[in-house]
């Protein structure tokens, strides 16, 4: 799959093509973060583009005083940006992690409005409302978008490499055990805090790297457009479609959805009916396929070979009348 | 006939099933204490009684009517009434709302209120604290006006889900003696108890539910009396009415558990 | 693990596949040489935030268009626009540029809404050579950026708006001027540096500096900044304003009854059908706010503009958005270009455009190296409930009157 | 000093209007376990509705209420039916949240279709309309807003204790099992409760285009407010929600009078951080931690 996405820009060299690879690519980084800790351990945040636009910042921030005759340069500060924020992130996650459920989804939604607020307000370092510059990048014209696309690439690897790596360790356990009953996990001496703000920091550190290309990208930031809420929105439809929890669901359900996004804007977006299109697709994602793409794929071909799925858990205990009651 | 007759019921809750063919008869105007290790389905069979939930295979027939099927609504209709485990009166509200809300169904306020009138004068607590939030209530008297509650529909048959759970000594004892004082009330019951010493000591007749089926139907003194049961089911020691062993109720292993209750087993 | 991997990317082939037949097939076929039409790429804001302005915009393009057809179109070949939406998001106006010129390889782009999709927008354009004369980016960051293929179709840069009124102040005796001034402001690339900007030039000029404020874009409440103003007694408010913060802030001034002798709004004051409705005609009165463009204007094809604007669109010259008109001197510019050089090459019109100037319905313009113009708004005041220009003299259809009226 | 007390006056009716919108944001919750991000839309969408009364009707925006208030409520109905309803109950409360902001915008996509994204606001005769007291200005709209609120709390008050299905929504917020086992329907009382949230909205949204300016984007500001409201509350508080709301308006308010409006904007947000340090169930939610 790697490969397939490495070899896209020279299969596919017209520069808008390649073009809407570079958002493909971001948002399936973006997606494949999120789903550590929303997938995972089912803590759903609705803030972590704060990080993105703080990744973003970062560059812009470091970058934005030396103008032009730039190269690679910001590439390679982007993984101590991605470090920074991700420790950034630890206290913030920290005090997000006394609540749960809806209440943790506010609070980090609230993280989210507080970041565009300081953008806005703390004029002297991201110039505020009218925003920063970045400075032009003078990569070849004719394969000016592949520095980006496969410092995307490399971002995303990594990203599915962890994400591998996480489901198989003891971390990945404990996130597991964390989203099914976080109160027994603890109870049986799990480490749930130190699981739960590892996944928070990894994320947010793939978040603010993405920020940081998608910035040099553009060119210039605004806090409006680098702290969207849309944009975790986005990525949080792309795990649900793609399917939860699953390694490659994030990917998948990037690579639907922001080429159509992308394509369908460019040709009918005039309508305004784009908003309600969106809303359209997420219920239906919701409502219809609550379990993703992948796992009820998944599903569907194991029912067809007659397997009994052998990971299927055994009798359920009971649980508590309070979850039955809405059943 | 009997009042309630359970069939080969199977029920349980997402991919497994708790209750793997249960038969249980309850005669009219008996109480039926329903013991058991923990996790093996007693909770279950009151909710699949009361509509809960619903079992996959057999009969629950309430007066020769099969109710298998039916909501908690149309069930409470029928005069069976269930007190869960939790507490379970609305905190927020006074006493005696608590007292009225029992007779919801009703929908006739005036009857409700006479009703919970004639209860108050059996139930002093109910008469004493009435205007008191009932979430200001220590844990039994929660219990106890529960139990009051419960009969505001004069119902028929009453699913008590471990009343004495985790109450204090003294607040248990009360508990007991007041299900005791309802034999012989009109009312069938049925106890689902942990204290299974305490439980058969009031009941009639004693069901012993292990691992999704029922080991033993017998009357309670008979039970009591068995050396095997009480090896098995009711501990070595006395646990005499009221006297706390305050032994914590055992878990089962827990790390079985948390994969057990996995929503989604993520796709490899 | 493999398996979801194969069907990811079975899934995306396909994806793939169908956006590339679909772009081939969107292509277009082989076209004869000399009479193909003159293809231009727009990105406009047809959606989201920007789309009212960006709908304002692609009436003045359409217009544009249609009247340059009607005389026969650029070099003797017709204009065909094709314009997508940006949705009012920087990354879709970068993909929309991008595939306007490496897809669809129009022959020019024109600039979409606002400096914000602007300033990203202009370095694709920077990349692949082409012209961007744009209708609607004048905020500082789009000079900032130092490209020379753009051109600001404006008098003035955005940030300048108050200067007219400064120098009208300066004009006046120095006995009726102002001695203390509140300057509030919308935090907005368009507003807080026009409030900033007449801030130092005033208090430069004697005028005392008594209050300033920047309030956030979603600021809907005005009560307690002008509540504090209020209690400074400022002679002239000066406000950085948008749109709906305009009203929003005369609104507060009424109610807590704050009567300075000037207010000026740099924008929002400015509209001559909404400003009214939502502020009542008759409160507007002495209101000054600056403007690039008004229907009276005796510039290069002002009157052709408003005839054609009025006949496809109806309604009255005082609705026509400015945007419309500054969409239409982005077509005015390119069709002088092309007169005077017989090319629409862009690079030619990137050289010729750096020199002289340029008539369009905004005035003559004229720009420096990164596109910034030369020259200056237009003080517009509220008189007798109109709209009108009463600064530079030579274009003033009224005298500038002052103080203002108390609100009643 | 003058300016404190005129911030702490203007706070306070801002806060009354707030804590109407946040009572239907926190009943709902109560009663589903649902986060409704939609909230926001649908006080902007009855806004648009008092909007659309006013200027084409030529309605008053409180005689308007009379129309809009019933119709939002069946909309609230039939929101929970279509969209909530069918949510499996597990994942019902995660779901939910992504799924009412999905309704949310697909409402802002429906509002600038129909109405664009201009602006709007209500200008009745006495919008502008000032009173004087004690050297004190008073804006007569938000008064009237304020009052509403006051009158549409208590008529909620009132139904929720003083009649049959109030009763029931109350047992259902405070222990849905034991409501269930009494025999209240729970799914047709979450339904009533989604309903007379959104009713609320109704109110809310007409005080909204009487004293703001709004457009379809605006719920984005007003939810990211509630939501910060109802949590500071305690989640599914009536009681705390509007203790929250009305602490919350002054306390803007002053701030932005004495300090910086931009920075006042904050105030919600690091008064929310702050209470997670201290009390993360919220100033007065009953609930543990872990079951909110």
């Amino acid at each position: 799959m790697i490969g397939v996405l490495a070899a896209f820009p020279f299969l596919f060299s017209a520069h808008w093509l390649v073009n809407i690879g570079v958002f493909t690519l971001m948002y399936a980084v973006l997606a494949t973060a999120w789903n550590l800790i929303g997938g995972y351990a089912g803590y759903i945040s609705l803030g972590h583009v704060a990080f993105f636009g703080g990744g973003a910042y970062a560059i812009a921030v470091t970058t934005t005083h030396h103008y032009a005759a730039h190269g690679y340069e910001p590439f390679y500060v982007l993984p101590l940006v991605g470090a920074a924020v991700a420790l950034g992130s630890l206290p913030l996650g920290w005090l997000a992690f006394r609540t749960r459920t809806a209440t943790f989804a506010i609070v980090t939604l609230t993280l989210l409005f507080v970041f565009q607020q300081l953008a806005f307000n703390l004029r002297s370092l991201t110039g505020g409302s009218s925003g920063l510059l970045l400075p032009l990048p003078l990569f070849p014209v004719a394969t000016y978008e592949r520095p980006f696309y496969y410092a995307l690439l490399g971002l995303l690897t990594c990203g599915l490499a962890i994400s591998w790596w996480v489901r198989g360790s003891k971390l990945g356990l404990t996130l597991f055990a964390v989203r099914d009953d976080e109160d027994r996990a603890r109870g049986l001496g799990m480490r749930v805090t130190y699981a739960k703000l590892a996944a928070f920091a990894l994320s947010a550190g793939f978040f603010a790297m993405a920020g940081g290309v998608w910035a040099f990208y553009i060119g210039s930031v605004y806090p409006q457009f680098a702290i969207d809420p849309l944009v975790t929105i986005g990525a949080v439809l792309m795990v649900y479609l793609g399917g939860k929890a699953t390694l490659w669901g994030p990917v998948l359900g990037a690579v639907l959805l922001v080429p159509a996004q992308q394509y369908l804007a460019y040709r009918l977006g005039a309508s305004q009916l784009y908003l309600v299109g969106y809303a359209a697709v997420f219920l239906v994602v919701m409502l219809l396929l609550p379990r993703g793409i992948l796992p009820s794929l998944a599903e569907k071909i194991r029912r067809r070979r007659g397997r009994a799925d052998p990971g299927r858990p055994p009798a359920q205990v009971e649980r508590p009348a309070k979850e039955l009651v809405r059943s | 006939m009997s009042l309630l007759q359970l069939e080969n019921v199977v029920a349980g809750y997402g991919f497994g099933d708790v209750l793997k063919g249960i038969d249980l008869t309850l005669e009219r105007e008996t109480i039926t204490c329903l013991i058991g290790p923990n996790g093996a389905g007693k909770s279950t069979v009151l909710k699949t009684i009361s509509g809960l939930l619903h079992p996959r295979h057999g009969s629950v027939r309430f007066e020769g009517e099969d109710i298998a099927r039916r909501r908690p609504r149309a069930v409470l209709d029928l005069g069976i009434v269930q007190v869960p485990q939790e507490r379970s009166l609305f905190p927020l509200m006074s006493v005696w709302e608590n007292m009225l809300m029992g007779a919801y169904i009703l929908n006739d306020h005036r009857e409700a209120r006479r009703r919970a009138e004639s209860l108050a004068e059996r139930f002093q607590l109910v008469r004493d604290r009435r205007t008191e939030r009932a979430g200001s209530l220590s844990g039994g008297e929660q219990k106890l006006v529960e139990i009051a509650r419960a009969l505001m529909l004069d119902p028929k048959l009453l699913l008590f889900d471990e009343p004495s759970a985790g109450l204090a000594p003294q607040a248990r004892a009360q508990v007991f003696e007041v299900l005791g004082s309802l034999r012989g009330g009109g009312w069938t019951i049925l106890l689902v108890e942990q204290n299974a010493r305490s439980g058969l000591s009031i009941a009639d007749c004693g069901a012993v539910l292990d691992a999704g089926v029922v080991k033993l139907e017998k009357p309670a003194t008979s039970l009591l009396a068995d050396p095997e049961v009480a090896r098995l089911y009711l501990g070595a020691r006395r646990d005499p009415v009221g006297v706390s062993t305050n032994r914590p109720p055992e878990r089962p292993a827990a790390s079985t558990r948390v994969t057990a209750t996995r929503k989604e087993k993520p796709v490899e | 693990m493999k398996k979801q991997a194969l069907i990811v990317a079975a899934l995306f082939a396909a994806t793939a596949s169908v956006v590339a037949v679909l772009a081939t097939s969107a292509g277009g076929g082989t076209r004869s040489a000399s009479a193909k039409p003159i293809t231009i790429g727009i990105s406009l804001s047809l959606s989201g935030d920007f789309s009212d302005p960006g709908k304002a915009a692609r009436r003045g393009y359409d217009l544009w268009q249609q009247v340059v057809n009607a005389h026969g179109g650029i070099l003797g070949r017709t204009v065909k626009l094709k314009i997508v939406d940006d949705a009012s998001s920087p990354n879709q106006a970068v993909s929309n540029y991008t595939t306007l010129i490496t897809r669809d390889h129009v022959d020019l782009v024109f600039g979409p809404f606002s400096t914000l999709l602007t300033a990203p927008s202009a370095r694709v354009a920077y990349r692949y050579g082409y012209a961007f004369v744009e209708p609607a980016g004048g905020g500082p960051a789009v000079f900032q950026q130092k490209l020379p293929n753009v051109f600001f179709a404006q008098p003035a840069p955005v940030i300048n708006c108050g200067d007219p009124f400064v120098h009208f102040l300066a004009s006046i005796p120095t006995s009726k001027r102002p001695t203390s001034g509140a300057y509030p402001a919308l935090d907005d690339p368009f507003a807080s540096p026009i409030a900033a900007r007449m801030q130092g030039q005033l208090s430069h000029k004697g005028v005392k500096s008594v209050f300033k404020t920047i309030y956030p874009p979603e600021t809907t409440d005005f009560s307690p900044i002008v509540a504090k103003m209020a209690s400074k007694h400022p002679q002239l408010v000066a406000a950085g304003t948008q749109s709906d913060d305009a009203y929003g802030l005369v609104r507060a001034m009424i109610q807590l009854k704050l009567n300075p002798k000037f207010v000026f709004l740099s924008n929002g004051a400015s509209s001559a059908l909404e400003f009214p409705d939502k502020v009542g005609r008759s409160q507007t009165d002495g209101i000054f706010s600056c403007g690039d463009w008004f229907p009276q204007a005796k510039n290069q094809g002002n009157n052709q503009f408003v005839a054609a604007y009025l006949k496809k669109y109806h309604g009255s010259a005082l609705a026509i958005d400015s945007g419309s008109a500054e969409a239409y001197a982005v077509g005015q510019i390119i069709q002088a270009v092309a007169k005077k050089t017989h090319s629409i090459n862009n690079k030619t019109v990137i050289k010729t455009l750096h020199k002289g100037k340029w008539p369009t319905v905004e005035g003559n313009l004229s720009w420096n190296k990164y596109g910034a113009p030369k020259g200056s708004d237009i003080l517009v005041e509220w008189i007798h409930g109109k709209l009108l220009p009463v600064w530079p003299k030579s274009l003033a259809l009224h005298k500038p009157t002052y103080p203002k009226p108390r609100w009643h | 000093m003058h300016l404190v007390v005129q911030a702490v006056i203007l706070g306070l009716l801002t806060g009354g209007v707030y804590a109407l919108m946040a009572s239907g944001l926190t009943l709902a919750f109560g009663v589903m376990r649902v986060i409704n991000v939609a909230q926001g839309a649908l006080i902007i969408l009855s806004a648009y509705l008092t909007y659309t009364l006013f200027v084409h009707a030529g309605l008053d925006p409180f005689v308007a209420l009379l129309v809009i208030t019933p119709g939002m409520f069946v909309l609230g109905m039939l929101l929970q039916f279509v969209f909530i309803r069918p949510l499996r109950s597990e994942d019902r409360e995660e779901l939910s949240l992504l799924v009412t902001w999905a309704i949310a915008l697909g409402i802002e996509g429906v509002l600038s279709v129909v109405f664009k994204t201009t602006y709007r606001s209500v200008n009745t005769g006495y919008t502008n309309a000032t009173w004087d007291v004690g050297g004190y200005t008073i804006t007569q709209v938000r008064f009237y807003g304020f009052l509403l609120s006051v009158a549409i709390l208590g008529l909620l008050f009132l139904a929720l204790t003083r009649t049959r299905i109030g009763r029931a929504i109350r047992a259902v917020v405070q222990n849905p099992v034991s409501a269930r086992l009494l025999g209240i329907e729970t799914e047709r009382v979450a339904a009533v409760g989604f309903g007379l949230s959104a009713a609320t909205a109704s109110a809310a949204g007409a005080v909204y285009a009487m004293v703001y300016p709004f457009n379809p984007n605006s719920h984005y500001d007003l939810i990211s407010l509630l939501l910060t409201i109802i949590v500071l509350g305690g989640l599914g508080s009536l009681g705390g929600a509007i203790l929250a709301a009305l602490f919350m308006g002054v306390a803007e308010a002053v701030l932005a009078a004495t300090i910086s409006p931009t920075w006042a904007k904050l105030t919600f947000f690091v008064a929310l951080l702050t209470l997670l340090l201290i009390r993360p169930q919220g100033l007065f939610g009953v609930k543990a931690r872990g079951a909110i």
